[in-house]
């Protein structure tokens, strides 16, 4: 896959079609092994679910999908380069994670403010995305009088005030009320058909079909695997 | 069992209500008390700069920097007697539950501070003359900077919470442990041996003090007290008056 | 009573499980106090003669430093909620913190003391006087801590608030500390000094836990 | 209602009847209206729903009923007496709140053995409280290793471990998978069996027909109300 | 670039949004120095002696106490993973974390420092050198910090393993800051000191940025 000549000074735009590919991941915490030997390729527009049982390693893929976290093994790569710590441009990802990195004295509007900066991108996106997850009452309130689920709200309306042509989404439904799950699956629905490549955590059965699915729960490590990991 | 249960609200719940608003009759009794309060305030401050500042003697000792004293000894006195209010509030915040002294502990405490800064800041320039330094750390010079703190740790405290109403009363839980400083200030002088002068004024018995002095003194402090009250009212008028447009702004917006 | 013994034998486990916590109060102290010599010259005389007051002072600093510790983790992460709904009365788990608190800041401190007076050059025949001062200033300083503590939970800025508010009621424990040992170095009787520290203790512990069960009760919401 | 003779010293067993009895309560948050007017009334084997949109006051309620936050207004009951602050005896309660009080350097053992002893309960439930949440395999490992689900599940343990008439729980499903929603649901109907009563704040709809349920949306309060409150 | 003026934007709007804090920290510094004539006794003629000293002391203890706010909390809420995924550069991020920490820190107290001359008698003629001295020490203090706060993120206690860290780094900041004022007090050159004074805040900078930067990445796991 040939690069688009304009991608060297920024990232490509969401209409371009990226891939993403991991091959024989392997995973430890704190010496224990999680996951060992997964792999996926995720093409524009794809969903990826991770299930599986408490503790099989979900947001431990996602951290390393998303850097955070080095893997004890195994390749990330982001149309064909590696997705951290090489020369080439990565993409820049949306991450949410267990924890929803709110400033209890800035109000919505000036924690989607400063992302929006930080990121470089326009503030006319910050009122869409207040609108879109129903915290447009809630904008000129400090962060700290939020409940949980308006807690999450802020959390995911962050993804729509920055371009990221990957999101890395670990339990977002957590404590969302009904009207705020449609909300969330309204996101991913346009993501995905701008292009965007989705990787979700998650207990809740509310997605079907045609969605890929990634049970962690079946990658648990062996004891003889566990061997031929440590040697 | 107390109460039946009732769809319709009682009423005595319904009262709870009342804590967070609507001390009516304090603001009909202070609305009548402060114009007086502030008219004396302005009657004693004018005789008393003038009659202090102009009339009073100098003293054959110090010269015309005893006139400090007109300042510095009623800031000094308000000083203590704001933080012994200061307390008061808070006890009855914390053991009557009386909403109205936490409004009076937030009012009283910056006003209280401004005077401990003034009997430092007038007791510093006194003593530049008198005893040839800004400062020193006296037992009661230091007593009276920790009192300031103390103010400054109340207003602090107060203003440290999302929760309006705790930061009132961890700031009284705070006034009140704070109390053990006024008689350390007060008595300092007679249990150490302080460059600071004892008592003249207020020692039992007759006052030290010549009485071309000790009145003028006297009516400077009146002064400085109606003043002080004067200040107080207003701000708690005040206060609760931002309480109302508050609930005020609620209401709008929930109708929006 | 039950309640509590399992409440303090959880806070000492937990204080000795952060891999040498207890170590690091003492190497604040030690290394504080190393500071003074850098800032105001090393003549031995000034040494000596600002020697304990510099001691006392880095206790008291020590102690201070370590009262974000007291009830704030139990506050994020929801256990102080927990100790709340428990059967053991309030006041109770207050005293039983801050018991907790002097045995893994205040205690070690006085085993490091002998150290600095060294340091210092403090005469011998002071050090009784010294480190009974400290062990009657540094418990009313973990009492008077946990107050403050209490009193700025959730509060912004806790960080600095705590100083600004428990300072002032420190200073007369550091008055009467210091005072102690001055005595005793200038011939005169530690004795008072040292009654006074006590008294200073037996008000504060009970202010400490009556306050400051007021205060965590507030701190819920 | 008679109080049994013993219980001036101790709490009524589980298998007497209680009563929990809520009257015109009143909630305000910083100064702002949450619910108004709320009442219900539960006794022994009861199962409250608590449901409702993000921000309808959910967990506030459960805050209020623990003793955690003041009430605004209205009074709460427990067999006649006050449930706070009154001279009588007033029941454990346990309580699950959104955040988990895991100390990251207790093991899962010791963790649960403290609040045993706290609460005087034999540590012989320990054993069984692990096992119930199928923590057994991590007991001895420290709490920092805890993937969310399962520090979730480590709270709820606790409630196995202390012998509380009266359970408030905050979307206790939250991060569990399928075999630790279906743990709860059975330690839930156990504690119903034993006579117990149960308040749970949740947004997923795993419980069916039979429980009450109170849908704080609607207590929501209208401009109307809130001048006569604040009359 | 842009991002960057952000974070900085941010990060000032929190310390002035945290009502007061920027005053806290300075009454701190105020209340601190304050303590010494209680333990040390009221001599003017010591507490002149040792003023300087003292002051710097204290500037660099409330530096030192407020370098928990540098990390910490964006650590704890999860605000750090975002900024690690984030497109400047890492080391940008902590330059500019150090900058708003002094804007917010070290600056009040400068304001501050003339008062506490005025209380310790320092003359007028030793007030440009000590605040000179405090100017360039104080950005060194809050740079230095920056590091020894990223290195013990996420680490058990890390309220004492901090000033442990950061105490030998800060010695070097203490000796040629003080000894400016020292130097200026007895008749000598400042000069020399505070050139030292500069070139240790010009190599902590950068060993700051690029130490503090992997610092942090370690810190996400
Ligand atoms: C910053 C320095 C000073 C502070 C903090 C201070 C503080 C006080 C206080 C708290 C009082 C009230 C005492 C009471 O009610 O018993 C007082 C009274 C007084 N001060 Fe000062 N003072 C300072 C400097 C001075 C100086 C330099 C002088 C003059 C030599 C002075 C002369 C007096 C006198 C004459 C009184 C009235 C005593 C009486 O009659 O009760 N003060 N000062
Ligand atoms: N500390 C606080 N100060 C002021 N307002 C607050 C505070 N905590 C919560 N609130 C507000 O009170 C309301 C009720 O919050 P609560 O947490 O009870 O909701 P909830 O029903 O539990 O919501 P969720 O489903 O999101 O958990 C919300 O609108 C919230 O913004
Ligand atoms: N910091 C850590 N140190 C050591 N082990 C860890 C650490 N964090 C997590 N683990 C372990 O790694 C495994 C995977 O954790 P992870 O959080 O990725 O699980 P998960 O699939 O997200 O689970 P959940 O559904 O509960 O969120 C778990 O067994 C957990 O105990
Ligand atoms: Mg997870
Ligand atoms: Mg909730």
């Amino acid at each position: 896959m040939s690069m688009a000549p304009h991608s060297s000074t920024q990232q490509p735009p969401l209409s371009q079609p990226n891939r993403l590919e991991v091959t024989a991941l392997d995973c430890l915490r704190g010496g224990w092994p999680v996951f060992s030997d997964l792999q996926f390729r995720l093409e524009s527009g794809d969903l990826l679910l991770l299930t599986g049982p408490n503790g099989s390693g979900k947001s431990s893929l996602l951290r390393i999908l998303a850097g955070l976290l080095p893997p004890a093994g195994g390749d990330l790569l982001w149309n064909e380069a590696p997705l951290h710590g090489g020369d080439s441009h990565p993409p820049s990802i949306g991450y949410v994670g267990h924890r929803n990195a709110i400033k209890v004295n800035l109000t919505l509007q000036e924690d989607l403010a400063f992302w929006a900066r930080f990121h470089g991108q326009p503030q006319h996106r910050i009122a869409q995305a207040l609108e879109a997850f129903d915290l447009t009452p809630l904008a000129a309130r400090p962060g700290r009088v939020l409940s949980s689920g308006q807690g999450r709200r802020l959390a995911l309306a962050r993804l729509k005030v920055m371009q990221a042509p990957l999101w890395l989404l670990d339990e977002p439904l957590v404590g969302l009320d009904k009207a705020a799950v449609l909300a969330v699956r309204n996101e991913i629905e346009k993501h995905r058909r701008d292009g965007g490549i989705i990787v979700l955590a998650t207990h809740q059965d509310i997605w079907h079909v045609e969605e890929q699915r990634l049970d962690l729960g079946t990658f648990t490590v062996s004891p003889d695997q566990l061997q031929e990991l440590e040697a | 069992m107390t109460r039946a249960t009732s769809t319709s609200r009682p009423t005595a719940s319904a009262g709870s209500w009342h804590r967070f608003a609507n001390p009516g009759r304090f603001l009909r009794i202070s609305g009548h008390v402060y114009p007086w309060s502030l008219g004396l305030a302005l009657l004693c401050l004018g005789v008393g700069l003038v009659w202090s500042l102009g009339l009073a003697p100098a003293d054959y000792q110090q010269g015309d920097s005893v006139r400090i004293m007109y300042v510095h000894v009623p800031a000094a006195w308000m000083a203590l007697f704001a933080y012994s209010l200061l307390a008061a509030a808070g006890a009855s915040l914390l053991i009557w539950r009386h909403p109205l002294g936490g409004v009076a502990a937030t009012a009283i405490a910056p006003v209280g501070a401004a005077f401990t800064f003034l009997a430092l800041a007038t007791g510093s320039l006194w003593g530049k003359p008198m005893w040839g330094t800004w400062w020193v750390w006296d037992a009661r010079l230091t007593s009276v900077l920790i009192l300031l703190f103390l103010y400054l740790g109340h207003m602090a405290l107060t203003h440290a919470f999302e929760n309006a109403e705790r930061g009132r009363k961890a700031a009284a839980v705070l006034a009140l442990a704070g109390v053990v400083n006024l008689p350390i200030i007060k008595f300092s002088v007679d249990w150490w041996n302080t460059l600071h002068q004892p008592a003249s004024v207020t020692r039992i018995g007759t006052p030290a003090i010549h009485e071309a002095m000790l009145w003028p003194l006297l009516v400077m402090a009146g002064g400085f007290m109606f003043f002080f009250f004067a200040v107080v009212l207003l701000r708690m008028r005040a206060a609760l008056a931002a309480q109302r447009a508050e609930a005020l702004d609620r209401r709008i917006m929930l109708g929006r | 009573m039950n309640a509590l013994a399992a409440l303090l034998a959880r806070d000492l486990r937990l204080a000795l499980r952060q891999s040498g916590d207890v170590l690091l109060a003492v190497l604040f102290f030690i290394l504080g106090a190393a500071l003074f010599p850098f800032a105001v010259g090393p003549e031995p005389n000034l040494l000596l003669r600002i020697g304990p007051g510099l001691i006392w002072v880095m206790a008291l600093l020590s102690v201070l430093l370590s009262l974000d510790r007291l009830f704030a983790p139990d506050h994020e992460d929801g256990t102080l909620d927990l100790l709340l709904l428990a059967p053991a009365p309030l006041e109770g788990i207050v005293l039983a913190r801050i018991l907790a608190h002097w045995l893994a800041s205040g205690g070690p401190l006085i085993l490091a003391t002998p150290l600095l007076a060294v340091f210092f050059g403090v005469p011998t025949y002071a050090l009784p006087v010294l480190l009974g001062s400290l062990l009657l200033g540094t418990l009313a300083l973990s009492a008077l801590g946990a107050l403050g503590a209490a009193l700025t939970l959730g509060a912004r800025r806790a960080g600095v608030l705590v100083p600004l508010l428990v300072l002032p009621l420190y200073i007369p424990v550091l008055i009467f500390g210091a005072g102690a040992v001055d005595a005793v170095l200038t011939g005169l009787a530690a004795r008072p000094h040292l009654l006074l520290l006590a008294a200073v203790l037996v008000l504060s512990l009970p202010l400490a836990a009556l306050a400051g069960a007021a205060a965590l009760r507030q701190a819920a919401e």
